[in-house]
């Protein structure tokens, strides 16, 4: 008789009771995992950058999260009220502060010319103050735009701007200038003073629900009150949308409440003549990190089974259970036993059905990118499809799920609806 | 104004406590001084000295010095005589012309018209504002299904009949708002569109309807915050003081009048429900059925009038059905609302004479009608809350599925290998697959898979010759080869059955949890039927008690599994279904041991979760409940202890006889007629005794249990601990968001705020204000506390409870504050002060008493902690043992508690813990012989041993009884006269709390109202002692309540101090007081307690009162309702706190020095 | 009776004979329509940067008419076959070229510090040479991931990494720099020397379908061989896309067959100690102007027709007849007459359900944004709905539609599934 004496036990790699270096292994073993699955480009910076929440090299897979997380927001933001505009500003700009962008050459030319100390500096600086500057948030941008969205609205407030795009950030270490580039969302609100406050908390609560929605355990999102002491100038009150990594917790998303001070300021031209200050409104901003929230969502949907085998083996099923929305590859394609070429052919058409429908399909069955069961789990696909023999005589084809590992024989006529209304529902859940 | 401590002012009791400065002592009792004898003095020394509590220090209070009030009358009881009189004058008038009246004939055809119209004697009509006289018997229908907007009403004056039709009834219209607006409602003082009387003057008037707050609640000018001088008297109310019925009596009546066959099943249930067995309380008088009756009109009308039953089938339309069956239905509609007016007429002419005759006290009325019109300002932060709340809610019930969701995801990789035969929890669930069908077709030959050439040498770069090169354009433009390959196949799916099969390739028990996939747009993937609530929940979550996987069987409900067992190892039983895999269930308990070795185990008395902090409400539930058995075992005496005994070792699992036992493990069971190999079965612990079957291991009751880790979830990580958090989160709005939500608001505009709201600075123009009216039934239980579903029963605000904040969204319009203030250990005093009367007429005479007055929770001499300690639990659970001893509760029920508070604890642990703490309490039974005993005694020239009062002990009494039933033929004496208690802090209280219980007439002490009927000992006899026990306490308390309502309308009124009555809570009072007048009132709340406290010390003949208890504590002045004025109401709905979210600033809570010093101790206005 | 003469006279806006200052007028018009409508932010830098194929501030239409083109090429590119990959580099590198990233603090520090002139020559050499460039296009980026990437495809060519973002120019004028930003689309597909003319003929020929597709008059479409002294260094070949702009050809997209040399470059350091030369693969590399293509297809979708009323007065009808799959605004919601409470109601569920669908509405019902037909016909809104008293009576709407300018009477029930099916139909021919 056959016998295995199995157990299994389920634990998460989120326990707290894990020592510091458990930390670092499982850090390790997360942006190993994130790198081999196409998630995160190669090389140590990369994932360095990656782990600072700053914008990376992103694989295939970490792209195409990025921009459904990107479409999510957006999605969120923009649709969820009538009254919020998408807009969309340059990251270039003329003022002379923070980081600017130089013309290599122009200074090299200045250096060459053999002029006298004073000219060189004086030169030097004219070139600085001729030079743009990149944005290092989006709220100078949107504010800018306030005037003309007025129009939009009919002066009605309130109203929002939101944007999502590219910042720049800069650290010095070791004297030596260290340039960042983080993916941004931005919405900026609008609205009279008596409701910001209730705003700020209006859209606190909305974004942590869009975060929690995507989540595999959502207690790892939470929100906190900016502490007194750490409030940046104008703004009266701040709240952080936080995620609980497994090294600590980091921000994802800030809103502030602004009071009408910068906004005032970039309307000082307009405003002159007028007894405007009364009446401008004050600001609600909510910024975003959005390739924090690539990793936030990685970490977070990363599972770890543990199991024993009979024999002492411990094993290990990662699984990247990635929310089916956000899930980069839908479906794998992949073939089973039987002629080669013609199941192929089959593959190559239901990729092509997939790819219709937008779903985004991994040509698993092309020997050049065929993967194990346990790959695709920690790639995060939902379901792999198998065409085989059988498929051939009768249509029929077996789907894994990620989820259960179960495998469930399906009809071929009926796997594009299965597949759109199972992605199409999670969303709505 | 404020004495320092040795000033002439202070006084001392002969027992050193402190009393009333002198000042306030002569203004009240009028001079009368307090006399004591030695006797008396010496008898409360050694009694105190015996409890350890003579001698402790005790600080002295600064004495206050305040002008009262001019009084009126003779003494304090007098003076709330004349003020009751006076308040209730217009209204008893206009009950006598009620009761005199002859009444008008019932019009026959009524008239089918929007608002008002009059019916003359001769059946003419006429459509007026509203009806004109000073009295109404009125009643209200609203068609249930349309919103809350009321559709028709009947009123009766003493001269005419008047009908009302709603707007919504007569027109039809496509849609209405589903807001609603004053002039929708019934208008009974002002005209339409306007909010002023005509003249200007609110005029004194009655209405009078059954549970007649619902009628009010429909009534325009009730919403209106300042002006209406409408009272209301409920015929429920006064039924509920004349013949009430306790809970329990309740549903015998109805057993007994649904006859014999069902009244059994009813009561049959019931004793289940309460745990109690087969032979439970013999309820052995039946009289009080008679003199009683259920609170609907129906009954009530069948009781005091008699004649031919109320027709109540009209009803229905109103509940069921929509606005067209009213219209369709009018007249007959009309007629049957016109017919309970009639009835309700009838019964009040009835009850009047009765009520007056048993609540004699005139401010008993006078309390009554004003508790009557409470009133909660709310504005437009309670759609916000509402909304949060919902939203909140769904949130967490979402990511409560989902958790749930994973679980069984991730349970369903054990199917791979079976490796589900091995899981400690998941090996008995259905884990057959289907296999997929499909019509039969003769085979295609297979063809030969040709194998594809071997892998690629690996090597860096590509290999340059795989590049076929782009497709020709005939290949991007013709269709697709492949694309029609996939068309073809799909063509097979007429093979298919026409019904798909639902998920053939996963276990049953995940089949069962998946929603079929059909053509509508509501289908979601995964397992979204599952709930909490499930079976297999708890396995999924692989939930352990004490380290064993939970079990569930059909017999016993929840238990679990503990291994070792070796009777039943029986290997035969291989195909007979699924088989325990108790290794792994060993292996589980083992590592639970190790974890456990390594960490101290946790006290055992977890102490402060408040989910103990048990509402007053709920203690008493609990008492009521179990006092249905302990009546028998108490008050049966001496002789049915024994047996009682026996009775319970005999039924109870625990007596079990001990082979069957696990050695190592002791708990309820095991069950072993559960027959898991190598695996006992316990069942898990239920609060009502261990023969109850737990349904849920997520009910209520286990929350305690998994906060100290007995209840933990084995696997599963975050999503089963995280699940059992947020179904405690959702506790409280998921019972409460129906009856929260379907309040009905109105709004005001503008027109209709008193011009200090719509013209004060805060008052915001886009904002909402409006009011609530609770609907409180006066008198609603026995002890004629009042009754209402959401406010009176509504907790604090908890951190980790959704929509918990919602007493703090009763929010003040802009220039107003809510005063108020909490009785300090109301109870507990009226308790003791009665007690201390009965024993030697001081305060703090007896121990009881002495610890309420000056017991100190820092040098541990206050009740809680003297319990705490004497029994070894924490202070919280103290309490609730000492209120439920109060109420009445005896040594079972603490019993009972103490094994739910510490589920480790046996049984006679229990038992000797809650008998020690009895015996320091409540004392031991002692018994008085009866005449027939003194006699027997003589007779046989027996020796008794006797206290000084002349009592026996119980062995003394058996010894004569069995002497006695030697020594004669006589079968059974009846030896034993009155039966106390003795040598117990408590006993005095307790013998004096059943000397009123079981005298012939029981009356309060204090307004010396009487005894529902359905409970005077003609009635029940012995019978119900638990609740009139309780009665006594409990319906002092309302006194107390109408008390100080009267005290504080006089004070009111007198010192124009601008404000109303909002709401009471238990021993809580509220008003909205402009703010310009906030601290006078705070000052009257404080000299009400005074005078109310004196009253209570005037009627019992002490004449004094202790200083520590004159003064209210605090008053809380305050923006909103809340517990304390400093509390932010956190909850998950409201995670910023009520100042950050809705702008409410603290309260103020003031001690009566802080007031004496704001106000200058005057009431007066400019002072 | 009513009578009015009405004549139409399609005449599109390009029409070759009109003189010069016909043709600045056209231009002036054409971008107050753009700013008017929303299109573009206001101001004369802005609008400036716009009609040089630059990226400059979106207004709201204008933003998400650009989502729409690129999510458009995204779905083409990487959707089309199996074997492209999206990616995401980094818009910022250490190479020591072209536009560097300078902290402006820094050489402030640097100029007050008083040292000589070698000195300081030699710190803002230093300065230069740790300081960050930004990038001038995506190719360098989309190089480096071929190794990587080599794995994905396990080795077999030929393959692609497509790639979206935004690139940054310079440019010198009276000696100032002028520096501006581009979203460039970037499709590099590695392929073997022996077929790469093919691949860029392949693609030149799916790249200009692509542009067609959505055009109102194709024909100003084409594609041109890049002339023999224009091409670029490595450069074999090479293609342009253009666009007839009124005021000339613009190139909208650029194909290069470029040879391995560059590639061979990047991989330096991977292939030193091998003979690797020979199988390195060929690169064919194509990067488009977003912003431009905004403007090609703005400009392409504008019909001005003109119609004469009854008394001589001349009224020109402007309409923007975009694409539906580009069109930025889908459907408006108005009300007309009836009880504005209610009828606000019922178009606050449709906006929902309609956003819901993915479907951007309008909220014209709003008072604060109504507009009139006209100035929905010059936002390109497809259809505008009215909802009004006989609505609420028996759920019929009036549907204008953009195009044929006829009201068209549908039920309320139907709308939704209407629109999608519009939409997806538009995409599909």
């Amino acid at each position: 008789m056959w016998t295995r004496r199995v157990r299994s036990c389920f634990s998460c790699s989120r326990s707290c009771s894990s020592a510091p270096t458990d930390r670092s292994d499982q850090l390790r073993s997360f942006l190993e995992l994130c790198m081999d699955r196409h998630y995160v480009s190669p090389g140590e910076t990369n994932s360095d950058l990656f782990q600072r929440g700053l914008s990376c090299s992103y694989g295939p897979l970490g792209t195409e999260l990025r921009r459904n997380l990107l479409e999510q927001w957006w999605h969120s933001v923009t649709r969820g009220r009538g009254q919020v505009f998408g807009i969309s500003t340059l990251s270039i700009s003329q003022e002379q502060v923070g980081l600017q962008v130089v013309e290599c050459e122009l200074v090299k030319q200045i250096l060459d010319q053999h002029k006298s100390k004073e000219e060189l500096i004086q030169e030097i600086q004219l070139l600085l103050q001729r030079s743009p500057t990149v944005r290092t948030n989006l709220l100078t941008g949107a504010l800018q735009q306030f005037v003309p969205s007025l129009e939009l609205v009919n002066r009605k407030l309130p109203f929002g701007l939101a944007e999502t795009g590219l910042c720049f950030q800069s650290s010095i270490s070791n004297s030596c200038l260290f340039s960042a580039e983080i993916t941004q969302t931005s919405l900026v609100w609008f609205c009279s003073p008596r409701t910001s406050s209730q705003w700020l908390d209006h859209w606190t609560r909305q974004r942590l629900k869009w975060w929690k929605k995507f989540a595999l355990s959502p207690s790892d999102f939470s929100s906190i009150e900016v502490p007194k002491q750490e409030l940046e100038d104008a703004a009266s009150r701040g709240v952080r949308i936080l995620y609980n990594f497994p090294w600590g917790s980091e921000a994802l998303e800030t809103l502030w409440s602004r009071g009408n001070a910068e906004l005032l300021h970039s309307l000082s031209d307009v405003l002159q003549c007028r007894d405007g200050q009364k009446s401008v409104p004050h600001v609600v901003s909510i910024s975003g990190n959005m390739d924090r929230g690539v990793m936030a969502f990685l970490s977070n949907s990363l599972q770890q089974l543990k199991r024993e085998e009979g024999r002492q083996k411990l094993q290990q099923r990662k699984v990247l259970k990635l929310h089916p929305v956000l899930a980069p590859v839908k479906v794998a394609l992949n073939i089973g036993r039987g002629p080669a070429v013609e199941l192929r052919q089959v593959c190559g058409g239901l990729l092509q059905e997939f790819l219709e429908a937008k779903i985004f399909t991994w040509p698993g069955y092309l020997e050049t990118v065929g993967l194990l069961p346990r790959q695709y789990d920690e790639m995060g696909v939902l379901f792999s499809v198998v065409i085989s023999e059988n498929t051939l005589e009768n249509g029929l084809v077996q789907v894994r799920s990620r989820d259960t590992t179960i495998r469930e024989t399906m009809h071929i006529s009926e796997l594009r609806n299965f597949l759109s209304r199972y992605i199409s529902a999670a969303e709505n859940i | 104004s404020i004495q320092g401590e040795d000033s002439v002012e202070t006084r001392l009791n002969p027992l050193k406590i402190q009393m009333l400065s002198k000042n306030l002592h002569e203004q009240i009792f009028r001079g009368v001084v307090p006399e004591f004898s030695e006797e008396a003095v010496q008898r409360s020394i050694s009694h105190l000295q015996k409890h350890q509590l003579w001698g402790k220090e005790a600080s002295l209070l600064p004495d206050v010095e305040l002008k009262l009030p001019q009084m009126y009358g003779k003494n304090i009881d007098e003076h709330f005589r004349i003020l009751a009189e006076k308040q209730s004058l217009p209204y008893l008038e206009a009950v006598t012309r009620l009761l005199q009246a002859e009444l008008p004939s019932m019009p026959q055809e009524w008239s089918w018209e929007v608002g008002w119209t009059r019916y003359g004697p001769n059946g003419e009509t006429q459509k007026v504002d509203f009806p004109a006289e000073s009295v109404l018997v009125f009643d209200v229908e609203v068609c249930m299904t349309e919103g809350r907007c009321p559709t028709l009403a009947v009123a009766l004056s003493p001269t005419n009949w008047y009908s009302w039709c709603s707007k919504r009834l007569i027109e039809e219209r496509y849609s209405w708002s589903n807001q609603l607006s004053l002039a929708e409602l019934i208008p009974l003082e002002t005209p339409l569109n306007s909010s002023r009387p005509p003249g200007g003057q609110w005029k004194e008037r009655l209405v009078v309807g059954h549970n007649v707050s619902f009628d009010r609640s429909h009534i325009k000018e009730q919403y209106l915050l300042k002006g209406s001088k409408v009272r209301f008297l409920d015929t429920m109310s006064l039924h509920m003081a004349i013949s009430g019925l306790t809970g329990f009596q309740r549903i015998l009546w109805m057993a007994n009048k649904l006859g014999k066959k069902k009244g059994v099943q009813e009561v049959k249930e019931h004793i289940k429900k309460t745990g109690q067995k087969r032979d439970g309380p013999m309820i052995g008088s039946w009289d009080w059925v008679n003199i009683s009756s259920i609170n609907n009109l129906a009954d009530v009308h069948d009781l005091y009038v008699g004649g031919p039953p109320l027709q109540k089938e009209a009803r229905e339309i109103f509940i069921k059905g929509n606005m067209t069956d009213v219209r369709n239905n009018f007249q007959e509609l009309m007629q049957y609302c016109a017919l309970d007016v009639q009835a309700t007429h009838r019964v009040f002419t009835e009850q009047m004479p009765l009520f007056m005759e048993r609540c004699p006290h005139p401010v008993t009325f006078a309390g009554m009608l004003e508790m009557g019109v409470s009133y909660l300002p709310v504005n437009q932060n309670w759609g916000r809350y509402l909304e949060d709340s919902q939203d909140v809610y769904d949130e967490l019930q979402r990511e409560m599925k989902k958790s749930l969701m994973t679980l069984a995801d991730d349970a369903c990789q054990l199917l791979q290998d079976s490796r589900y035969k091995e899981d400690p929890w998941l090996w008995d669930l259905e884990w057959d697959v289907q296999e997929f069908k499909q019509k039969k077709v003769a085979a295609s030959k297979k063809k030969a898979a040709k194998k594809t050439a071997g892998k690629q040498v690996s090597s860096l770069l590509p290999d340059l010759d795989d590049d076929p090169g782009p497709p020709s354009e005939e290949e991007m433009e013709g269709s697709c080869p492949s694309r029609l390959a996939v068309e073809k196949l799909k063509e097979t799916v007429t093979r298919l059955p026409k019904r798909r099969q639902h998920l053939p390739g996963h276990p049953g028990w995940y089949r069962k949890l998946c929603e079929k996939m059909s053509q509508n747009d509501g289908w979601s993937s995964g397992a979204t039927l599952i709930s909490l609530q499930m079976r297999l929940t708890p396995k999924l979550m692989g939930l352990t008690w004490d380290g064993f996987p939970l079990h569930y069987t059909e017999k016993h409900g929840w238990g679990y599994l503990v291994p070792g067992r070796k009777d039943n190892l029986n290997p035969a039983g291989e195909n007979a279904g699924p088989v325990c895999p108790h290794r792994s269930i060993e292996r589980i308990y083992k590592e639970y041991c190790e974890q456990n070795s390594k960490v101290q185990p946790k006290s055992l008395d977890s102490g402060d979760s408040d989910d103990l902090i048990w509402t007053d409400s709920s203690v008493w539930e609990k008492v009521e409940e179990m006092s249905s058995l302990e009546n028998v075992l108490d008050e049966n005496g001496f002789g049915s202890v024994q047996n009682d005994t026996k009775r319970k070792k005999a039924l109870d699992p625990q007596f079990f006889p001990e082979e069957s036992d696990c050695h190592y493990h002791h708990g309820n069971g095991p069950y072993n007629d559960v027959n898991i190999p190598g695996c006992w079965f316990f069942k898990l612990p239920h609060k009502d005794g261990n023969h109850n079957n737990v349904g849920s291991p997520f009910s209520k009751d286990f929350l305690v249990k998994m906060e100290d880790g007995t209840l933990r979830a084995g696997r599963g990580g975050t999503n089963a601990a995280r699940a059992l958090e947020i179904n405690k989160m959702m506790s409280f709005w998921r019972n409460a968001h129906k009856r929260i939500s379907s309040q009905m608001v109105v709004w005001l505009r503008k027109g209709e705020l008193p011009r200090n709201v719509s013209r004060h600075k805060d008052f915001d123009e886009e904002g909402q204000y409006g009011a609530i009216l609770p609907q409180v039934v006066t008198a609603g239980t026995v002890t004629r506390r009042a009754v209402e579903p959401t406010w009176l029963t509504a907790s604090n605000a908890r951190r980790d409870r959704v929509g918990s904040e919602l007493k703090a969204m009763v929010q003040v319009p802009p220039g107003y504050h809510l005063v108020g203030a909490d009785v300090d250990s109301q109870e507990l005093w009226i308790a003791a002060v009665l007690g201390e009367a009965h024993f030697a007429g001081m305060h703090g005479c007896t121990a009881f008493g002495w610890m309420t007055l000056q017991g100190k929770k820092s040098q541990g001499t206050d009740l809680h902690s003297r319990t705490a300690e004497a029994v070894g639990i924490s202070r919280e659970h103290a309490k609730v043992f000492n209120y439920g001893r109060i109420y009445g509760a005896g040594q079972p029920f603490a019993e009972r508690l103490l094994m739910q508070f510490n589920h480790r604890l046996n049984q006679t642990e229990a038992a000797s813990k809650a008998k020690q703490m009895y015996a320091l309490t409540k004392g031991i039974r002692r018994y008085h012989l009866s005449e027939e005993g003194e006699w027997l005694v003589n007779e046989l020239g027996f020796d008794v041993q006797r206290e000084e009062d002349g009592s026996v002990s119980l062995q003394e009494l058996r010894r004569i009884s069995k002497v006695a039933s030697q020594s004669s033929r006589r079968k059974k004496w009846d030896i034993v006269g009155k039966r106390v208690w003795a040598g117990g802090t408590e006993s005095d209280m307790f013998n004096k709390l059943e000397s009123i219980a079981h005298s012939a007439q029981p009356a309060t002490p204090v307004l010396r109202c009487r005894i529902s009927r359905a409970l005077e000992p003609k009635a029940v006899r012995n019978e119900f002692i638990t609740s009139r026990v309780n009665w006594v306490v409990q319906s002092s308390a309302v006194d107390y309540l109408h008390l100080m309502l009267v005290a504080m309308k006089w004070l009111f009124e007198e010192h124009d101090i601008d404000g109303r009555f909002c709401i009471s809570i238990h021993d809580e009072v509220r008003y909205l007081v402009r703010s310009e007048d906030r601290y006078r009132a705070a000052l009257a709340l404080q000299i009400t307690n005074l005078l109310t406290r004196s009253v209570f010390a005037h009627a019992l003949g002490l004449q004094d009162l202790p200083q520590s208890v004159a003064f209210f504590s605090a008053v809380d002045i305050d923006q909103c309702l809340r517990k304390e004025v400093v509390m932010d109401c956190v909850t998950p709905s409201n995670p910023t706190g009520v100042e950050r979210r809705y702008g409410l600033p603290s309260g103020e809570a003031l001690d009566i020095y802080q007031i004496i010093n704001i106000t200058g101790g005057s009431l007066d206005k400019g002072r």
